[in-house]
């Protein structure tokens, strides 16, 4: 019916169309394909997979507010080994790019992972330099330049497909981090992963969730991380896949006018498994209505003051 | 346009206050009646951020209804207490791991507490269904607490309220309340105990199941983001293959054999 | 009726009650004194005060986003003169808390203010390194401990009142802020500002708001605001004030259970005029229902797991 | 618990569909409606963040109602749109400083444009009531898009409708109708022009004004942030002191007199 394209390229990879499920809100894929068909998206990013099975974190794990959660999952997960051999062969299966999450407490964690990744048939590595939620690693390496340069570069010798760098919103000068990124050879960063936030129980005057903090997702995000997403594009070359509470079709727009060149979409799933699809759909006359004829032809199309 | 099986925009057809924090809904909404099963729950929106957790506790498949019990203790059962026949309301579901009714079950001790009876009206309503006697134990803070006491024992076999305080047909506990039906009862090959209530309630029901070798299901809660499985934010702590791990509430849950549960660990 | 104490110190100053009106939603108080008597609140922070009269940024200036909204007024003031023989003197006769927010470009201008501020009689003064809406100054300087350190002991010098210093949340570590504001002699610091966002009106491809970026307020941003909050207690054993995204009776008991001693109320009042007035009705009964007897116990009582 | 003035809790008592993308609303709020001027606005809640800035359109002191008229633009007027009688409203007002009525004024000529035209129905029938004559203009885009076009030639001595397509009074703008109608009944001291409609409107007015040497009010509108004062948002660029720089629009505006305008920094 509609005759806008909606394919996008991240790089050398080529996606049907802009929609990439985010990490941590679509499991391995498999719970969602009761829901639809993972062939309609342009891509899954996995939960974020260590090196050794992790328990994650006691419960609670959730907490709401206003415009967004918390979430302290503490990256549980199954261990590479497993998940290369239980999750990944089904989800290479479907129609779509399949990005998996890596996360690690240092340097060697990341090269094991990267490593182990090789030939397995997966389209990207998205290297998680961003989780709030574990004691070591993650955020603490992706808020020091030196240190996402350093394992960019270790993982690019090593991959044999993509690497993504997936920032925190947690600093002072997220162009700085993508910089990082790009010069440790990164083709792509991802941003935003979750701001660090905190609930309390006033009656119990716990903190809601076990691990005290969490990280806040959701709509209440994303004017920051629509300013992040440019602030990157202004900064580096290299493509920016961009997310943090996109809700509808309009905030894809909006995301890549900024300078994302895909986007992903984490929390929205939740509360409802089918608005990726909905987006989707939704998409081709968001894109007519202010005149595109392609959604690859609007990334970065913001014009400032 | 995709089809969104799963997804209900259902209309509330009846709304039955059953006391000052309770209510009763009944719902519109074919596909979900019909795919629904016992100790399954179901997602409905608000105007709050996350979706709310409500197991099924009444299910019509030829009216295309399903009903849920809902108790007001926050923002979103607040508006959920504040509905009107008529309007409308998006569902999510059904999800879970309901539970079990084997074919060798001959008789089934169903205990609830609090809230965690409702979704126990459709096992029962299954379980009269499949031909198993059922002896049923409801447990309430006091006699004015207590809820939908017609309907249970009507459905039931044999049926007791047990309070803590004031007259009722026993003084104490929901499992105070299983003793004198197990005394009254007793076992055969194929007795399971259905328990839902809270955990303290569940803890105790394990107790006495551990003490008189019997085995049980229990319906647990938890807090979720998603309600199928994706975001891991639902952990019940359990043992699978000798460790300490979590499940999800929302898949491999909210129903749980009490032998993977790890009881220590909530 | 109520025989909860809801008095508060911060520092050395006594409030009748925990709620201070924050800075750049209240203007210099008069406008809202048609609505009711500045008399029931703890205290007033003045919109934002320069040296020289500001213009502000060009229209638009407001923004809005799901849980909050974006501004970049860009510190419209006549000037701290004009404030002091214009707005000032009717604002010190309400009898309440008055503190000046002060904003400058560079240490000199913060000195300047401090000097001009001394005998005019009120109680505190705010100093602003925290607006992210202008080009110099504030947010600059708010987020390099080193420069916090030096305009704070600048100002302490010199002023004849309490130096409270505001911070910005758009920063790596916020506890480092705080800290060099106490080591530089801060009587209290004021958290959080707004976090730097933006949106884009995707039928023009313009940035919504003239100034490209804006801050980022509401109850969007309460889960930051209460971490940090948190982040700062445990870093400093200056008083903080706790603000940001604050709605409710019940968002004040949690923001002062993790560590605020007083709290500052800004967008809310955008909303409904009413609103402080019916948090501070509200109060006595929330705090009875976690069993508290006075507003001042509850400081800091958040128990972490 | 303290008086809230310009706080009101109303009730939508009527919802005319004017067409598809205009309603008017009448509200039931006896303190707003005794208080409110023409000129003067309220800030209705809905459930977007900020509260939507509508022009009091009609108000009947006697009956303790007032009216607004509000266009479909986006996501808060979509949800207005939607209102039933008898829904609650929580509005707060009146604000601003709206069009002055001078014992000096003999006629006026009252131009409106797009939605502008609502809040110049409740003017109409101030200067009406003083006894000015009044000469009323509306421009539309066509004929189809034209609203209220019986109250308002019922309330005025002259109405013309303005239409760049198709057939009206006057094919043209709003300022062509105002031009005729200037040609129809002249001017004599104490003339004066009242304006409300989209910036271009009201820039081709004042230049008409500038050239016939007549002063004219004009309602601004700007994307507010309170309404009353304190958060300096709704910045409409003025000349003060001979100097440039910006006026609120919800205090100062949203009527200003069109020489203190910085017409250029518009
Ligand atoms: C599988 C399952 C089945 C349930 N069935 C029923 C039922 O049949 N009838 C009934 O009245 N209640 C049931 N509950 C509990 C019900 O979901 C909560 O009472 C409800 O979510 C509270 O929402 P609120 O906004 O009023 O409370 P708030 O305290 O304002 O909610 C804050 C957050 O905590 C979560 N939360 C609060 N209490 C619970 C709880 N007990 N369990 C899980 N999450 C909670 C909310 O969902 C929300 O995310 C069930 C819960 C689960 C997990
Ligand atoms: C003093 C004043 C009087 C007004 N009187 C009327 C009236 O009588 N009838 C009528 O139909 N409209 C009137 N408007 C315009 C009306 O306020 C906007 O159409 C409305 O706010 C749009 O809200 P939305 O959610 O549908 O649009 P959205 O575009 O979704 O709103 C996004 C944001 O922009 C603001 N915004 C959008 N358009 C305008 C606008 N034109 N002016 C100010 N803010 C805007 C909204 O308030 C909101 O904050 C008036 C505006 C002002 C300032
Ligand atoms: C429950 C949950 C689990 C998450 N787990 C991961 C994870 O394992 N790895 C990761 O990089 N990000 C994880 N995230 C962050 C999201 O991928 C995403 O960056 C963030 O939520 C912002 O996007 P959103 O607002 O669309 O959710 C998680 C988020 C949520 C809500
Ligand atoms: C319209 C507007 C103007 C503001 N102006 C100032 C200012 O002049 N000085 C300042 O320190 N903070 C200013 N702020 C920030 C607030 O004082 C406050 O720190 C922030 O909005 C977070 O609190 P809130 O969510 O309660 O609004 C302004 C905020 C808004 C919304
Ligand atoms: S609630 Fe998301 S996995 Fe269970
Ligand atoms: S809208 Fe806040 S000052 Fe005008």
């Amino acid at each position: 019916m509609s005759t806008i394209d909606l394919s996008c390229r991240v790089g050398d990879l080529t996606c049907k169309n802009p929609l990439i499920a985010a990490s941590g809100t679509f499991g391995f894929g498999r719970e969602m394909s009761r829901f639809f068909d993972l062939g309609v998206l342009g891509g899954v990013v996995s939960k974020g997979v260590t090196v050794k099975e992790r328990r994650g974190n006691p419960p609670h794990r959730i907490a709401e507010a206003p415009g967004g959660m918390l979430n302290a999952v503490g990256l549980q997960n199954p261990g590479i080994e497993k998940v290369i051999k239980e999750d990944l062969p089904w989800l290479i299966k479907q129609d779509t790019k399949v990005i998996v999450n890596a996360a690690g407490d240092d340097l060697g964690d990341y090269v094991k992972l990267a490593e182990a990744l090789n030939g397995v048939g997966i389209d990207a590595i998205e290297l998680n330099l961003s989780c709030p939620n574990v004691k070591t690693g993650c955020m603490a390496i992706g808020s020091e330049p030196a240190l996402i340069e350093e394992v960019t570069r270790a993982c690019k010798e090593i991959a044999d497909v993509p690497i993504w760098v997936k920032l925190t919103p947690n600093v002072t000068h997220i162009g700085d981090m993508a910089k990082a990124a790009e010069a440790g050879g990164a083709d792509a960063v991802s941003l935003i992963n979750t701001l660090l936030g905190m609930r309390i129980d006033i009656r119990t005057k716990r903190p809601v969730i076990r691990n005290n903090t969490g990280g806040y997702s959701g709509p209440g995000v994303f004017p920051v991380a629509l300013r992040m997403v440019h602030e990157c594009f202004k900064a580096v070359n290299i493509p920016i896949v961009g997310l943090g509470g996109i809700m509808s079709a309009e905030d894809v727009v909006e995301m890549m006018l900024a300078g994302a060149s895909a986007v992903q979409v984490g929390t929205a799933t939740l509360l409802d498994p089918y608005t990726m699809p909905t987006m989707i759909e939704a998409l081709p006359s968001v894109l007519e209505s202010i005149g595109a004829t392609s959604v690859s032809e609007i990334v970065g199309q913001m014009r400032p003051w | 346009m995709m089809e969104r099986k799963y997804r209900h925009d259902a209309t509330i057809t009846k709304v039955d206050h059953l006391d000052e924090d309770n209510v009763f809904l009944t719902l519109n909404a074919p596909e979900l009646s019909e795919l629904s099963k016992p100790g399954q729950f179901v997602e409905l929106e608000t105007s709050q951020f996350l979706n709310r957790p409500f197991g099924v506790a009444i299910c019509d498949k030829k009216a295309g209804t399903v009903g849920i019990g809902v108790r007001k203790v926050g923002k979103g059962t607040k508006e959920i207490f504040e509905y009107k026949a008529g309007d409308k309301a998006t569902l999510f579901g059904p999800f879970g791991y309901g539970f079990s009714i084997s074919e060798k079950t001959s008789r089934a001790y169903v205990i609830g507490g609090g809230t965690g009876i409702y979704p126990l009206l459709f096992l029962l309503q299954e379980l009269k269904r499949a031909g198993i006697k059922t002896y049923t134990g409801c447990g309430f803070q006091s006699l004015t607490h207590a809820l939908m006491i017609d309907d249970f024992s009507h459905i039931s076999d044999d049926y007791l309220t047990a309070c803590e305080i004031g007259e009722a047909d026993v003084s104490g506990t929901a499992v105070d309340a299983l003793a004198e039906l197990y005394e009254r009862h007793g076992q055969s090959d194929g007795t399971i105990v259905y328990a839902c209530g809270p955990i303290p309630m569940l803890k105790a029901v394990n107790a006495w199941c551990e003490e008189n070798g019997i085995d049980a299901e229990c319906s647990f809660e938890a807090r979720m983001g998603c309600g199928f499985g994706v975001c891991r934010g639902c952990a019940i702590p359990v043992i699978r293959d000798g460790q300490p791990t979590y499940d999800r509430c929302c898949v491999e849950g909210p129903v749980f054999r009490r032998g993977v549960v790890d009881w220590e660990g909530l």
